[in-house]
């Protein structure tokens, strides 16, 4: 009786004693040698928490498959810690430099998941040499690795995405060419990451000769009546949608509010998950999608994580039917891509020891996720072929188009669909354009030897 | 207790009316500045300077700016974040667009944008008050930060809006290192404090409490009431845009308008009422506890939690994070309305009757 | 011409909406002097509250029933916890607290129910009115006038309410004046409590109507930014107000948006309705609805 | 050099060579303490000596000086003094008709007056004294509109005093070099117990070797501090803020007002401080009395500090007995969390030496602020002997006596128990008063002083009591009244007290009410009042009170020649002892025989053994109107001690 | 004591001032003048619209009809600035102090006027701004010392009692070195002895510095005493005009104070 009302009084003591030390030790690096360090700075408040802590999921659930299975990479334990950033900005960042230093060899590469984080992180991130991978989101012209070594805008740009969108709807009307005279418009939310494509479509439009009006949306998007009777007016072929959040499920049922057809919309990845369609109900049926992985759960390495981390009820969803979901598989996307890069890294450096930033951003610049590689790692399908280089950060710039059923995403193209060579050239013009600037305003030499191929 | 005040008396009104009567206060102010200016860089680390110590500067300095309109001159603002990024904006195109102009000049010209546009929207707290007139600010908050996505001179035709800020150079050094920037940083947060305490010390300030405290018998005795409201818009302003450039260039480096939104305005109108309405102190003191105190949540809330034995499902402890710091804020509006400065204060009278209880 | 009405009616319509989300800040600030800016976040909390008891298995109208009382009981207890130790403090100070309430019911909101989005179908589809399309040609929607409809529902009911009933006389007599009506004997504290709670109410019936137009997520505390210029705009105090500014601000920010926009290069809609109420300001320094004051020295 | 500063402006105008920066005087006005240098107090002082000459102030004439401690009335002190005239400081919160004596006595034909208020006074007395011709005010206020030829504007007369100066411009030289040091250099009016003031006439000698005395042998030096709130008429603060003041070059401080005294002393911090023993009582009152407002936890850290200061803090300031390591400890906590803050507050930070002089003090009283730290020493003297007689020297101070003789003064203890003293500083004679004079001072030069004392083993001189005073029971008891009376008043709830005894059976007692103290009291027991007359009789008070008169009982009657004069009956009175009413001194002594005179029925009815008495009073309210009040007493027997029973608790 | 001030020529004169809210006329055609250097009264029962007759000369409300004129200068209405900087000061019926700040800081703004630094000066505070500081300082010291309230200087004035608030505000409005005062009942809530104190302040001001004094009040044994000429109102409309002999003998006087106060 005694001992156990002693036991109940211990414990928060305890905790308090225990919390204090993590405080105290936190600043420092600890021990253990095999151990690899991955920061999990997501968002699980906040009116991104929905996606954020899908993303988070299939996140740390690959880690621990990873960790279940193989016993880490190469016998190195991954490990990471959750580091709320609100999606703010300066969270964020003090997430950013809270992880830096964690485990034996620091951050081995950040998610930042936010794109004004990831903007927030490019000088840090380069000046403390942990690669920030900001996948599908972020600066497009990061690409050019040569003017930032430290930032990955992995698989697919803003910029590539627009190409490939353009060239989507190219097939779709049956030929490039056919999209001279179509109307096409882009509701885009009014912000940094809405206006990304604008550049690109222009410049497309001029190429294919489609008619390209772009309407903002004002943050959050949650009224979109004025937007969508202008669309009427307009009577486009095509509405291209980057939206973010309540966005997206607003214009669709604006679409149906206005008769616009549903299936004449294309959403960006970003407004291509369950999140986005679901909350607009009947509206949403017919909606296409880009995205960079696919959905479902029936991909090897997905099954393994139930096999391995949900079967022993270890898994980070609370709700296991989001499992398969798309910010889901995102996330094991983004957790896929860190693995490959430290096993590349290790390989290189040095087996079954942890690898630092620095070692791990030369992983990602030599990355060959080719289809053989990706069906070894039980995503074949599941995510675009990738591979870098010193001066092509981004890889691939593939992307599949889905469709909502009105139940589930459904992959439309069974192959990934990249923008033509020559709108990939041009985009990467424009990359290369943009990233000379940058580098002249921050007074940065680029580096030398840096080529696209390995 | 450590006041000893016997034999402080004043020969001149120099003397009295100086910032710390008390040489006590002067030998704390004296000690905490050597504190930070020398011992922080030398044991700070990389993480406390650019990840605490940047921000709750950069912080203290946009609430100190909001406290000067708020607290000071009594007019509610919710546009801080606006000023901040029409500072931070003005200050990288003052950069970019004329070659010879040193950063500080850039700095201080953002600020002065930030002025003229704070004139510009506190034309209206001529005639509305109150709510009426926080509302009001909100028209400066969303405006400004559609211009400055909209319009892309603003970001230098950057596709996205985004400006990448100018490395700080001054005389030739570069400020790279967390150690530089923190210092920089410092020593303007530290100007400018002392400049607003000059300001709300002499006639400026006591023009601006007049019209806060009774407008009618402000303007009665010769203030003239228009102008004083409008100074005060200008000078909150400057202050928020220097921290805005501040803000760009030495905490994050790459900012887009949409980083200076409303939220970032209610967090530092948070700041300055924890901290303490009408103190310059409890704008420090409020950026500190709004920088701090969601981080030390962050950190102790699930190591605590698991420590204790219950199993946070993911994403739960985010949210009890947010609903003790909500609780929080309104237990500690309960307790002490007028923010720390005033425990700061009620700390510092009983010190000096002590041990006397009045 | 037709386009041009067919924004407005979209505008009035949508302006309605914001209506019923200014109303409950209208109650509340009548009441106690409070400028309630957790209202969003009770909306948030109201609508998610509805969803979650429904994916209980409860349906639509036993999830209502439950998530009103849910409501009273937060309303109730905000009165209870937050604004009775802070009664007689300034009005920013409340204002504050608020901000603090608001965190803490969003934390409270997806801690409990969970950071999904979800869907909400009342059963009004939201789809334009055919007849009316093949009249016309022009687009209605079908959900934006029911809506509408029950807007109006509620305004008469807390009409009546404030008019017809002993609790609603003795809250018009609080917003008179606090002092007098605790003179005459009205329980000030029971008061506010019913003032929350209806403000509680109103949340839920504008939860339930913007959550099953966006679908039911975070953002619908968002939709209390729309709220803020129908406010300036038709006064704090004014339920008429409320519905009046509601109806300016919503078409005047889809006619500026489509006419307007496209000059500037669009998406003016977020700041528009406040520049509006600004200038309006200006003009009329105590709003649509609001009596001159008067300088006393 | 030396050899010639035997005046005071030969003094003067030595620290204006020697120490011309030097802050000679400082009073706070207008919020800040406006501060003159030595030089500049010298040119002051030579403007207003020219002007007083310009107005035919001559060698041998006397001017009266009316008003609080204004640095403007110390140069009119000092200019007197250069042209050889006599400065006669008056207390200024006399009654006109109690000046016109002086007036007269003096021949005073000039009066620098403060303010209004003084020359309205003056005003009144002048068809009594028509030899008074010039009368100049400091503060002009509310004086604009008089036109009577005989007053002007102080600002005015340094404006006659730069003219006259400029026509004259060796006049102000001469006059000074004219002073020896055997002229008279002031006139100090004793306020004496009955009849007549008599003016105590001090030469530039007598003052300034006593002072000089005095200060070499506490090692006084030009960095002091004093503040300057006693009445200038009182030869001690003359001794202190003037003649010590200008012998050691250290500054002065005038305070704002009289209401500010207690935060002007805060502020400054004087390290050199005179206080009559009622100032330290009044400060310790408002000690208790705060600290009793104070948190619990406070109020016992208080308590528990003060307790370990009792014990050991006399013993280290007097750096005499061992303390061990633990007593040390607990004291240095102590000081830090209650001593040091409590001389903080006090004022008394930075006192070195400070003397309580003009009365006896408690010894508890004392004891406190020596155990908290402060250098609070005894002082005996009179007005006719310059003060300095006896003072307790470092280290060797004993809270119930005097101390030891000062220097070259000598002390012979008279048959009759009377103390005598010679000194250099002696008075020369009662001014105008040939028999009062001879009766003081015998032919052999000693001073008669009235009063009875005698000296301890270790030559310390203890006074018992004014030699007239100390008397009898009819048993045959010793009775000494002050002695008495100074053991209640050190309750912080007693103000005064008066003592009978004399030739009766048993000692009773008078007892005025400590209004604050009691009030306070009062307030935190819910005890409602409606003022003064009504507090001092409520019955919780009466209670009060003889717990404290029981106290006292306990004490007295551990002493064997004293256990027969406890205090057997006693009431407490309805009004204050007020020296406007004459009860007591402006000083603050108890005029005993008044006393006993005035409320002679209430003395009948404490040994008539009646259980209340109907009393009616006349009273003078400060605007000089009279009033009566009444009220019936309520007499109370104490409780009395047994020897042995107080022996064993002691 | 003597009282010998050389009364002359007006210096203000209210002509024919009507002033309405609303529906509400608050003041009809009313007409007077006032003197330099003489103490001039304004009596009415409750509502007679004396406080908006003063509000009408400092430019606080703006009447609809009638002509102010100040030291020569005509016009139909004022604005409180320019009343101001012309030598008007005042003090309120109920205190209009400023709450948040001490008595100095609050006496300090009546100096307002003679500012002369501007705020970039002041955010230095090393020179000329801590000169005009210290200067201004100085004045508003001789203020205090003149009131005497040394010993609340540094006091919030939310702190004091309500007859020092009266003082303070009095001292606030002495900082301006005004010619005109006007006083908006001084008196009104004091117990005798303050008012006394105030009469006697009252009295002095106008006698030491010639302020011309306009004032508010309703103790009769007040205004009798100390005013030169005294103006009544009632319902908005001038009854009698006349020194306080006069005054109180009129009539009408007499009737609009029986039949309303009593």
């Amino acid at each position: 009786m005694l001992s156990s009302t002693a036991r109940r009084l211990g414990r928060p003591a305890a905790a308090l004693l225990g919390a204090a030390v993590i405080a105290l030790g936190s600043g420092l690096a600890h021990g253990q040698a095999k151990e690899q360090f991955i920061p999990a700075n997501f968002y699980w408040v906040g009116p991104y928490a929905s996606g954020g802590s899908g993303i988070a999921g299939g996140f740390i659930d690959y880690f621990k498959m990873v960790n279940a299975r193989d016993g880490g990479v190469n016998g190195v334990k991954i490990t990471w810690e959750k580091c709320e950033t609100e999606y703010n900005n300066a969270r964020g960042v003090e997430c950013y430099e809270r992880s830096k230093n964690k485990g034996p060899t620091g951050a081995s590469l950040i998610h930042p998941l936010s794109t004004g984080i990831t903007y927030s992180l490019i000088d840090k991130g380069t000046a403390d040499k942990i690669p920030i991978v900001s996948l599908g989101y972020g600066r497009a012209d990061a690409t050019i690795g040569s003017v930032f070594p430290y930032v990955f805008p992995l698989m697919t740009t803003y910029w590539s995405q627009a190409a490939a969108m353009v060239n989507f709807l190219g097939q779709r009307e049956g030929g490039l060419a056919k999209l001279k005279g179509k109307k096409i418009v882009l509701l885009y939310h009014e912000s940094a990451y809405g206006k990304e494509p604008i550049p690109v479509l222009t410049d497309l439009s001029k190429k294919y000769g489609y008619q390209l009006t772009t309407i903002a949306v004002p943050h959050p998007g949650n009224e979109q009546q004025s937007q969508w009777l202008q669309i009427r007016q307009i009577r486009p072929d095509w509405v291209i949608l980057w939206g973010w959040g309540v966005m997206n499920p607003t214009a669709l049922k604006a679409a149906q509010k206005t008769g616009f057809p549903r299936n004449k919309i294309l959403g960006v990845w970003w407004s291509g998950a369950e999140e986005d369609v679901i909350p607009a109900g009947s509206a949403a049926k017919g909606y296409m999608a880009a995205g960079f992985n696919a959905p479902g759960t029936s991909y090897p390495a997905i099954q393994d994580i139930l096999k391995y981390v949900y079967a022993k009820g270890d898994g980070e969803m609370e709700d296991k039917s989001r499992v398969g979901s798309i910010y889901y598989n995102r996330g094991v996307v983004l957790a896929a891509v860190s693995v490959e890069a430290i096993k590349v890294a290790q390989e290189h450096f040095g087996k079954g020891k942890p690898v630092t930033g620095e070692q791990v951003a030369w992983g990602l610049e030599h990355l060959n996720l080719d289809e053989k590689r990706l069906k070894q790692l039980g995503l074949s399908g599941f995510m675009p072929p990738t591979t870098t280089a010193c001066n092509n950060h981004e890889g691939s710039g593939l992307v599949k188009f889905q469709q909502w059923d009105g139940t589930k995403w459904k992959i439309l193209t069974a192959n990934w669909v990249a923008p033509t060579p020559e709108d990939q050239k041009l985009v990467r013009s424009k990359m290369e354009a943009s990233a000379a600037k940058y580098a002249k305003d921050k007074g940065i030499t680029p580096r030398a030897n840096c080529t696209d191929e390995n | 207790m450590l006041y000893r005040e016997t034999g402080q008396f004043k020969t001149s009104y120099a003397a009295d009316q100086q910032i710390f009567p008390l040489r006590q206060d002067r030998i704390g102010v004296v000690a905490t500045l050597l504190v930070a200016f020398i011992v922080v860089p030398l044991v700070a680390n990389e993480y406390w300077l650019e990840a605490i110590l940047i921000p709750f500067l950069v912080f203290s300095l946009a609430a100190l700016g909001l406290n000067i309109l708020t607290g000071y001159a009594g007019q509610l603002s919710l546009g801080t974040a606006a000023f901040m990024a029409v500072g931070a904006f003005g200050a990288y195109n003052f950069e970019l667009r004329l070659e010879w102009m040193p950063i500080l000049g850039s700095f201080a010209l953002g600020g002065v944008c930030a002025a003229f546009v704070g004139i510009l929207f506190g034309l209206p707290s001529l005639r509305i008050k109150g709510f009426y007139l926080a509302v009001a600010t909100l028209a400066a908050q969303f405006f400004v930060v559609w211009a400055l996505t909209h319009f892309n001179w603003f970001s230098n035709y950057s596709a996205s809006g985004v400006i990448t800020a100018q490395r700080i150079e001054i005389f030739g050094f570069y400020f790279l290192t967390g150690q530089s920037k923190y210092l920089l940083v410092l020593a303007i947060v530290t100007l400018l404090a002392l400049a607003a305490k000059n300001m709300v010390r002499s006639e400026t300030g006591r023009a601006w409490m007049a019209v806060r405290d009774f407008d009618v018998a402000a303007a009665v005795i010769g203030i003239p009431v228009m102008r004083t409201k409008l100074l005060a818009f200008a000078v909150s302003s400057f202050y928020c845009g220097v921290a805005g450039a501040l803000y760009a260039y030495a905490y994050l480096g790459t900012v887009e308008p949409d980083g200076f939104n409303l939220d970032l305005s209610f967090r530092i109108l948070f700041m300055i009422i924890i901290g303490g309405v009408g103190s310059i102190l409890g704008s420090f003191l409020g950026a500190a506890f709004i920088v701090l105190f969601p981080i030390l949540l962050n950190r102790f809330a699930e190591p605590f939690a698991n420590a204790i034995g219950i199993d946070l499902p993911s994403g739960m402890s985010s949210n009890l994070e947010l609903i003790i710091f909500g609780g929080l804020i309104i237990f500690f509006l309960a307790v002490e309305p007028l923010g720390l400065a005033r425990l700061w204060q009620v700390a510092k009278e009983k010190l000096r009757l002590w041990p006397f209880p009045h | 011409m037709q386009f041009f009405f067919e924004v407005l009616i979209g505008g009035l319509l949508a302006g309605i909406m914001y209506s019923l989300v200014a109303l409950g800040f209208v109650l509340i600030y009548k009441a106690s002097g409070v400028f309630n800016f957790a209202q969003g976040a009770m909306v948030f909390f109201a609508a998610l509250t509805v969803v979650g008891f429904m994916e209980q298995g409860a349906p639509l109208p036993l999830a209502i029933g439950l998530c009103l009382i849910v409501m009273i009981l937060l309303g109730v207890a905000t009165e209870r916890i937050v604004l009775r130790p802070l009664v007689n403090q300034p009005q920013i100070t409340l204002f504050m607290a608020t901000i603090g309430l608001a965190f803490f019911v969003e934390g409270l909101a997806q801690g409990l129910w969970g950071a999904q989005v979800h869907a909400l179908d009342i059963g009004i589809p939201d789809t334009p009115i055919e007849s009316l399309m093949d009249k016309t040609g022009m687009l209605i929607s079908q959900f934006d006038l029911i809506a509408a409809l029950i807007c109006a529902v509620l305004v008469t009911l807390l009409a009546v309410f404030f008019n017809k009933t002993r609790i609603g006389r003795a809250l018009r007599a609080v917003a008179d004046d606090h002092q007098a009506a605790l003179a005459v004997g009205i329980p000030l504290k029971q008061i506010w409590a019913i003032v929350w709670a209806v403000a509680g109410f109103v949340a839920l019936v504008a939860g339930l109507l913007w959550g099953a137009r966006n679908g039911v997520q975070f953002a619908l505390t968002f939709v209390a930014l729309k709220a803020l210029p129908v406010l300036i705009l038709g006064g704090f105090e004014s339920i008429a107000g409320a519905i009046v500014g509601g109806l300016i601000v919503g078409s005047s920010e889809k006619l500026a948006e489509v006419f307007l926009g496209p000059y500037v290069g669009g998406g003016i809609e977020g700041w528009f309705a406040y520049v509006v109420a600004l200038l309006f300001l200006l003009v009329r320094p105590q709003g649509l609805f609001g009596e001159k004051i008067i300088e006393r020295v | 050099m030396a050899e010639s500063l035997d005046t005071f402006p030969r003094l003067l105008l030595h620290n204006a060579k020697v120490r011309p920066d030097l802050p000679a005087i400082r009073e706070k006005d207008l919020g800040i303490w406006q501060s003159w240098t030595w030089s500049e107090v010298a040119a002051e002082v030579r403007t207003l000596a020219c002007g007083l000459a310009a107005q035919g102030f001559k060698r041998g004439m006397t001017i009266a000086l009316i008003g609080d401690n204004r640095p403007r009335l110390y140069w009119g002190v000092t200019a007197a003094q250069c042209l050889g005239g006599v400065p006669v400081p008056l207390y200024q919160d006399a009654v006109a008709d109690e000046w016109v004596f002086v007036f007269q006595n003096a021949e005073i034909a000039f009066a620098i007056a403060e303010d209004q208020e003084q020359v309205d006074k003056l005003l009144e007395i002048m068809p009594k004294c028509p030899q008074l011709k010039h009368i100049y005010f400091d503060d002009p206020r509310g004086l604009r509109h008089y036109d009577q030829p005989e007053i002007m504007g102080y600002d005015e007369l340094l404006e006659l005093g730069r003219e006259f100066d400029r026509a004259h411009p060796d006049y102000f030289l001469a006059e000074v070099e004219k002073g020896r040091p055997e002229d008279m250099a002031a006139l100090f009016y004793t306020s004496g117990t009955t009849g007549n003031p008599k003016g105590v006439v001090h030469s530039n000698k007598n003052l300034i070797t006593t002072g000089r005395m005095a200060a070499e042998i506490e090692g006084i030096t030009e960095n002091e501090n004093v503040l300057a709130f006693l009445p200038m008429a009182w030869i001690g603060q003359n001794m202190f803020s003037y003649t010590q003041a200008l012998i050691c070059g250290f500054c002065v401080n005038c305070p704002e007002s009289s209401d500010t005294v207690m935060t002007d002393l805060r502020e400054i911090g004087p390290s050199y401080f005179l206080a009559p023993p009622s100032v330290f009582e009044r400060l310790l009152t408002q000690v208790t009395i705060r600290m009793e407002d104070a948190s619990w936890l406070k109020r016992k850290m208080y308590h528990y500090f003060m307790g370990v200061a009792n014990r050991v803090g006399g013993k280290i300031l007097d750096a005499k007995e061992p303390i061990g390591f633990w007593d040390r400890l607990l004291y240095k906590i102590g000081d830090l969390c209650v001593y040091g803050p409590l001389r903080n507050v006090l004022g008394m930070t930075r006192i070195r030496i400070t003397y309580t002089g003009g009365e006896a003090i408690g010894p508890d009283l004392f004891k406190f602020y020596r155990s908290i730290g402060v250098n609070l020493k005894q002082l005996y003297g009179a007005t006719e002997t310059s003060v300095f007689v006896c003072v307790q020297p470092d280290g060797q101070v004993k809270p119930d006596t005097v101390g030891k003789t000062v220097g070259s003064v000598q002390i012979k203890i008279a048959d009759s128990g009377e103390i005598l003293i010679k000194t250099p500083g002696l008075f020369d004679e009662y001014y105008k008063n040939p028999q009062a004079t001879a009766e003081a001072k015998d032919a052999d030069g000693w001073f008669h002083t009235g009063d009875a004392g005698f000296f301890d083993a270790d030559e310390h001189l203890k006074i018992l009591d004014r030699a007239k005073d100390v008397g009898r029971l009819n048993d045959g008891t010793l009775f000494a009244p002050k002695y008495i009376e100074n053991k209640l008043k050190f309750f912080p709830y007693i103000k005064e007290a008066v003592a009978f005894g004399q030739g009766r059976d048993m000692c009773c007692a008078c007892v005025n009410i400590e209004f604050d103290a009691v009030a306070n009291w009062a307030e935190r027991r819910n005890i409602s009042y409606s003022g003064y007359t009504d507090l001092a009789s409520r019955p919780e008070v009466y209670d009060l009170v003889q717990d404290c008169v029981e106290h006292v009982n306990r004490d007295l009657a551990a002493d064997e020649k004293l256990a027969g004069s406890q205090i057997h009956r006693f009431l407490i009175l309805h009004k204050e002892l007020d020296p406007d009413d004459g009860e007591i001194t402006r000083t603050r002594k108890v005029r005993r025989g008044f006393v006993a005179e005035k409320y002679a029925t209430l003395v009948d009815a404490l040994y008539s053994g009646k259980g209340e008495c109907f009393i009616e009073t006349q009273v003078k309210f400060e605007d000089g109107r009279t009033g009566t009040i009444s009220a019936i007493l309520r007499i109370v027997d104490a409780k009395l001690a047994s020897p042995d029973a107080a022996k064993r608790a002691a | 004591m003597e009282q010998v001030r050389n009364i002359g020529e007006p210096i203000l004169v209210v002509e024919n001032v009507s002033l309405a809210f609303g529906g509400v006329k608050a003041l009809q055609d009313v007409s007077f003048d006032v003197c330099e250097h003489e103490v001039r009264a304004i009596i009415g029962p409750n509502g007679a619209g004396k406080s908006s007759m003063l509000n009408v000369v400092n430019g606080v409300y703006h009447p609809q009809q009638g002509h102010v004129t100040f030291k020569g200068v005509r016009r139909q209405d004022m604005n409180s600035h320019e009343a101001a900087s012309m030598g008007i000061a005042r003090t309120f019926q109920n205190i209009a102090l400023f709450r948040g700040m001490t008595v100095l800081d609050n006496i300090m703004t009546g100096r307002a006027l003679k500012m002369k630094t501007n705020f970039l000066q002041q955010a230095l505070w090393w020179g000329p701004a801590r000169r005009d500081e210290m200067q201004n300082r100085h004045k508003v010291e001789e203020v205090i010392d003149f009131l005497e309230i040394q010993h609340i200087r540094k006091t919030p004035v939310g702190r004091l009692p309500y007859g020092l608030q009266k003082r303070v505000e009095l001292a606030r409005a002495l900082a301006a070195e005004p010619e005109v005062l006007l006083l908006d009942e001084p008196m009104a809530g004091m117990n005798l002895e303050e008012k006394q104190d105030m009469c006697r302040y009252v009295l002095d001001v106008n006698d030491q510095f010639g302020t011309t004094i306009v004032l508010i009040e309703h103790d009769m044994g007040v205004v009798m005493d100390i005013s030169d000429r005294v103006v009544v109102l009632d319902y908005g409309q001038k009854i009698a005009d006349g020194t306080p002999d006069v005054v109180r003998a009129d009539k009408k006087v007499i009737d609009a104070y029986l039949g309303v106060t009593h």
